[in-house]
């Protein structure tokens, strides 16, 4: 029975549950703005990590190059996306 | 609208009832004639079923001829109509249809149909694989783009065709101020073809990635290879977020979401935006498999290798980023400020250092060469000059304090023809003349292949330098009619002759290939030009499995140095052969799309609801099914080989 | 190899037929902010020229000493890599001038984003707004309103706030600056200034529909007095607008050109402050705007009509 | 068939390792298509005309619930892939099920949450934010509903065929697309309810 839950994978789910509960801090906590983005984005994407590395085994293939540039090509590509969208359509007319 | 009224076409003429009409003998002929000939067994069989790369291949390449000439019938009667002042060929709604369909004809049904036709066609030959990785797919990208061209076409004579621009800027392509259906079907055909492309995006990543033969590193790569990746990567990258636009817009049309509407905070500007996102990474996607055309067509004959290797392949990583932090520079006037353009004004500036080094890399590529004027290397030398000055005018043009004075006017037109026609169309009509013969066993005649060049780079210049002009002195574009005192009319009359030479440059092409296919010699082995990379290795026509064996590679012009500098290419030793099998499903699902896209646009929901099952049906069929393909024997490969070899 | 004799030979003519010709609209600017846009472009088509020539000199050098029937016939071309030293003057040179042509390019956005300087009165303002196909000038200080034609002062600054009944267009005085969009759901503002009196003719430069071609207007640049003149004849002899008529003049067409006093703003503001659909981020305390008519009216009524399709 | 006897079952055929790479490239393109959803929804968040802002509508528990729902179900399905590499066929197919069952979970509460949405008068056509919101957030319901039914052939299939190259690599890419869905449902935890509660 132990050798189907992985301390890894185990740890993996109560680290995200850890995450998830460090993000509604925002929720509960009174704080400004830019301090709950903070905390958002760093919450959020250490999770997103975590899935990645942990969950989906990016690094396992011989392709684990291939796959990771892809994905931080993407994240990159969308960042600028939403980002670049933001600032020509809401923040260059402030 | 009543039900049955939005069948009508809004604003009919006598060419559109003539082209019913023409459109309804023309089906009726191809069906009599495949009936008569007994041929739908061998259509079905050969054809609509099969995944093998190099017929998908040929069947874009005939569909982007196709509307390679429905786009330029339409440029040509725009021309027509604005040659003369206060002009009456044309009247307003029809010639908005017509700009509108020849945008989106030429842009996503032509060059991008050109491009992955030579895709399909060359890079698995290229890298030394018996077929793309995920084969069905391919065939599934294939049928949904066809089936996506057919159904805009289909607008033309059911319902009526879109006419808001290919831009299809909202609000004016919203419902409020384009009630008919032609919208609609801008929104969806271009979705079912869009999603076509983006699985041809990550099947030839993979492909690239995957499939080359020992020995081809990255860095070994022909450079059509490289730039098909580079291209697939900004597919993949960009399509999506076309799918979100379109669907967006079509949520706003036919179900009344607030995206992009005037009212409860919908924002016209966000369609502008997200269109361009996709929209300027896509003139890479066409233009960068043109570069990679060009390198080979160059390096053959110059019979020199490429200049620049290294510097080639990361100008066009540079490019792949790049494409995608720029798109602003189409709005620079709506009123984002001065940071805001100055950012945007500096990243497209910044485009044209990487695009300067591959036009110096081609020059120094001639240095000490032995040039050769064939027609592939005639277009490729002169899209170095007007493509040249198309490049620079896109430099001025990403000065945004000056674009206010480009935007919206016959300087843009020109500048993104002299781009698009030297930096695509050269590039398409180059590589067709060139792996023709190792597609159809023979060569396209020279001579009156070098009349057509002469006709359609001529044609280029005067039909699109005038616009420089008459942009500069105020001409908008879009523009159904203009008044005498406006001065605009001789500078029109010119680009209509060179519109004209540009059609007849066509027409010389299309008699070529009549020409061709009829007196060409068949005898001229498997390399006539005596080429450098690896899709010249095979015999000609090329066998199904593509190679009897996969080839060793040791750089990228492992052709040339297996015939000059003794590289051992084949070691002989036949192994059996895993093929896929052919499937019917591709076809039928995209038919299915097909349904759905036409039920979608006249809101009839009960056709939705059929088609969708379908299609589930189709995928769970999928999901279900154990296909092994089927492997060629060592004695059939021998066989087959041995009667390439003495067909010699 | 003739081809590149022949694109010569045609830049050659066009060059010569333009300099024989009437000055082109863009590159004969009547105010300052045309005046920056032709020296950027004037600049550019320089620099840019220089880069072409330089593209033919070497393509063509290259075409006349290497094609195949010159060389011997066994000739062997060598296999060159590539130079580090060649390769860094290749993107030496490029970097250089995108560098200093971004420099030009910061530099004079900002000069045509805000208000001509070297004047002494305050800028005029002129709500400019487009509806399908004409164009609505209200003069909110002087309280009058045009259509299809502008009268605007020389020698002073000019404030065009653009916005839209419709789809979006773009205001263009092609010799007095560029163009902007006008939305229908915020308001742009475009700097402009006349220093030459004349006639100078504008239209709508963003293709919207099938009148689009004909969506044109007239500006008369004249000295202060006279349009003082001008406005004080408009107050005392034109119509009022009124709602009825103007709902009237926004029904699709065209009209001719018309003169009223009062302004539609009163009854029907601009999408800006407190009416601007345009949202940015959520707080918008840039109500200065003192009327409380709802400019939404008119949009929901449209969109509860777009359902019924 | 040659197979690649070193390496774990979904990885041992060729084309089963093209097929790994190719969703991953896909993966690629979906990480595009939802950060333009987000991209759409974080400029229209501002702009609800008269319909309601995401303050008035948002509720925690219903979305907490979504969130340890989605969050334990990617687990779980994680543990099922490593069943299945132990040759577990019972641990495995037990884990696709409580997995599944979790993705119905998540779903329902999902459509509640719609229903809720709709009676608070924000429907899709009430305002440019209310439309970006239930098109972002639907997106991805409709990606959880595709990987349900998509979830269950492959789970009929492993039943009938037991550990072939193909169910197994069938299983592994399904445990791909169901963690990516997690970081997606992570991102609009985190960028539309908790930043709209905030």
């Amino acid at each position: 029975m132990k050798e189907l839950f992985p301390l890894k994978q185990v740890m993996g789910f109560v680290f995200s549950l850890v995450l998830t509960a460090v993000a509604l801090l925002v929720y509960f906590v009174d704080m400004s703005f830019a301090l709950g983005m903070t905390i958002l984005l760093v919450t959020a994407f250490v999770q997103a990590m975590l899935q990645l590395m942990v969950f989906m085994h990016a690094r396992e293939s011989e392709d684990s190059g291939l796959i990771l540039s892809n994905v931080y090509y993407g994240v990159f590509i969308a960042v600028v996306t939403v980002f670049g969208s933001l600032l020509a359509l809401i923040w260059g007319y402030m | 609208m009543e039900f049955f009224e939005r069948f009508a076409i809004p604003h009919p003429s006598p060419i559109i009832y003539a082209s019913m009409v023409a459109i309804g003998i023309t089906l009726l002929a191809i069906v009599a004639g495949l009936t008569f000939f007994k041929k739908w067994g061998y259509l079905w069989r050969e054809w609509l079923t099969t995944v093998d790369h190099k017929r998908i291949g040929i069947m874009y390449l005939i569909s982007a001829l196709l509307m390679l000439f429905r786009g330029g019938v339409d440029a040509l009667m725009m021309r027509a109509q604005l040659a003369t002042p206060d002009a009456q060929l044309l009247d307003s709604q029809h010639y908005n249809e017509i700009f509108t369909t020849h945008g989106v004809v030429m842009i996503i049904f032509m060059a991008m149909a050109f491009i992955i036709a030579l895709m399909n066609f060359v890079v698995p030959l290229q890298i030394g694989a018996r077929d793309v990785a995920f084969p069905r797919l391919n065939a599934l990208s294939f049928w949904l783009y066809f089936m996506g061209a057919m159904l805009f076409n289909l607008s033309f004579v059911i319902g009526g065709s879109p006419s808001s621009g290919w831009t299809s800027y909202f609000p004016l392509a919203g419902n409020e101020f384009s009630p008919s259906v032609g919208t609609n079907y801008y929104m969806i055909a271009i979705q079912i073809a869009g999603i076509g492309t983006l699985i041809t995006g990550i099947n030839f990543i993979v492909t690239i990635l995957k499939m080359r033969a020992p020995g081809m590193k990255l860095m070994k790569m022909p450079m059509f290879t490289w730039s098909a990746l580079i291209t697939n990567l900004i597919i993949t990258f960009a399509f999506p977020v076309l799918t979100v636009a379109l669907a967006m817009g079509t949520m706003d049309r036919l179900f009344g979401t607030q995206f992009f509407t005037t009212g409860n905070g919908g924002m016209d500007m966000l369609w502008a935006n997200l269109f361009w996102v996709w929209g300027h990474p896509e003139v890479y996607i066409l233009v960068l498999p043109a570069f990679g055309v060009y390198s080979e067509i160059i390096s053959t004959f110059a019979r020199r290798n490429l200049y620049g290797y290294k510097s080639m392949v990361a100008s066009m990583v540079i490019i792949s980023v790049l494409s995608f932090v720029v798109w602003v520079h189409h709005f620079f006037t709506m009123g984002q400020g001065a940071m805001v353009n100055s950012i945007f004004s500096i990243t497209t500036m910044a485009i044209a250092v990487p695009t300067g080094i591959k036009i110096f890399n081609w020059l120094f590529t001639l240095y000490k060469g032995s040039i050769r004027f064939t027609v592939p290397m005639m277009y490729s030398l002169g899209f170095l000059p007007i493509f040249t000055i198309g490049g620079v005018t896109g430099v001025m043009l990403g000065m945004s304090a000056a674009d206010y004075q480009y935007h919206n006017t016959m300087f843009l037109v020109a500048h993104f023809h002299l781009v698009i026609i030297p930096g695509v169309v050269f590039a398409m009509l180059a590589g067709l003349t060139y792996w023709w013969p190792k597609m159809f066993g023979f060569m396209l005649n020279e001579r009156i292949g070098k009349w057509a060049f002469w006709f359609i780079s001529i044609g280029t210049c005067v039909a699109f330098f005038p616009m420089f002009i008459s942009g500069l002195d105020g001409q908008a574009r879009r523009m159904y009619t203009y008044s005498e005192s406006t001065g605009f009319g001789f500078w029109n009359m010119l680009s209509f002759a060179g519109a004209v030479m540009l059609a007849i440059g066509f027409i010389i092409i299309v008699y070529n290939i009549y020409y061709s296919t009829r007196y060409a010699s068949r005898d001229i082995g498997s390399d006539p030009w005596d080429a450098r990379s690896l899709e010249w290795a095979t015999s000609t026509p090329v066998p199904e499995y593509n190679f009897a064996e996969v080839p060793q590679v040791n750089s990228s012009e492992a052709f040339w140095d297996s015939k000059y500098n003794g590289h051992k290419l084949f070691s002989g030793k036949l192994k059996e052969i895993h093929m896929p099998n052919n499937s019917g499903v591709p076809f039928i699902m995209s038919s299915l799309f097909f349904v759905l896209g036409f039920s979608f646009i006249f809101s009839i929901w009960i056709g939705v609801a059929i088609a969708l099952l379908g299609i589930v049906a189709c995928l769970v069929h999928r999901s279900f099914e154990q296909d092994h393909g089927y492997h060629i024997p060592v004695e059939e490969i021998e066989k087959t080989e041995s009667e390439l070899r003495g067909g010699k | 190899m003739k081809i590149k004799w022949m694109i010569l030979a045609a830049i050659l003519t066009v060059l010569t037929v333009l300099t024989g010709c009437e000055p082109l609209a863009v590159l004969d600017p009547k105010g300052p902010q045309a005046q920056t846009q032709a020296d950027v472009i004037l600049l550019s088509i320089g620099i840019m020229s220089f880069i072409v020539i330089a593209v033919f000199a070497i393509l063509i050098f290259m075409l006349v000493k290497y094609r195949a029937s010159k060389q011997p016939e066994d000739y062997k071309p060598p296999h060159i890599e590539g130079n580090v030293w060649v390769e860094a003057i290749c993107v030496g040179i490029p970097v250089l001038i995108v560098a200093y042509l971004s420099f030009v390019s910061v530099e004079s956005n900002y000069k045509v984003e805000a208000t001509p300087e070297g004047y002494d009165e305050e800028p005029l303002v002129v709500y400019a707004s487009s509806s399908d196909w004409k164009w609505h000038f209200s003069y909110p200080e002087e309280n009058i309103e045009t259509m299809n034609y502008l009268y605007v002062p020389t020698d002073r600054p000019l404030e065009f706030r653009l916005y839209s009944y419709g789809p979006i267009s773009a205001f263009w005085v092609p010799q007095l600056g560029g163009q902007k969009y006008a939305m229908s759901d915020m308001v742009t503002t475009l700097h402009l200034a006349a220093d030459v009196p004349g006639e100078y003719s504008g239209r709508n430069a963003n293709f919207s529909g099938e009148g689009f071609a004909e969506q044109t207007f007239n500006v008369n640049a004249v000295s202060p007095d006279e349009f003082d003149e001008w406005v004080e004849e408009v107050q005392t002899t034109a119509d009022p607008i009124t709602e009825d008529k103007f709902e009237e003049l926004l029904e699709p067409g065209h009209l001719g050109q018309q003169t009223f006093t009062g302004t539609h703003l009163e009854f029907m503001p601009a999408p800006e402050g407190e009416h601007g659909g345009h949202n940015h981020g959520g707080d918008s305390e840039e109500s200065h705007d003192e009327h409380s008519d709802h400019s939404d009216e008119e949009h929901s009524d449209h969109s509860e009509q777009d359902h019924e399709h | 068939m040659k197979l690649d006897h070193s390496q774990p079952l979904e990885y041992s055929s060729e084309q089963g390792r093209l097929n790994i790479l190719g969703f991953w490239i896909f993966i690629g393109a979906e990480i595009m298509l939802f950060g333009t959803l987000f991209a759409s929804y974080f400029t229209l968040e501002g702009r609800h005309g008269s319909g309601p802002s995401g303050a008035e509508i948002f509720e925690l528990s219903p979305v907490l619930i979504e969130t340890i729902l989605l969050l334990t179900s990617s687990f779980t399905v994680g543990l099922a892939v490593h069943a299945m590499r132990l040759k577990n066929k019972k641990a495995m197919m037990t884990f696709f099920i409580i997995t599944l069952v979790l993705g119905a979970g998540f779903l329902s509460m999902e459509i509640y949450e719609f229903n809720h949405y709709i009676h608070e008068g924000a429907g899709i056509t009430v305002s440019a934010f209310t439309s970006a919101l239930l098109t972002t957030i639907g997106t991805h319901g409709l990606h959880v509903t595709l990987g349900l039914f998509w979830g269950l052939f492959i789970l009929i299939q492993v039943a009938k065929r037991g550990f072939t190259p193909e169910t197994a690599n069938k299983s592994f890419i399904f445990s791909l697309y169901w963690h990516f869905l997690d970081v997606v449902w992570i991102f609009i935890f985190s960028f539309i309810y908790l930043k709209g509660m905030m």
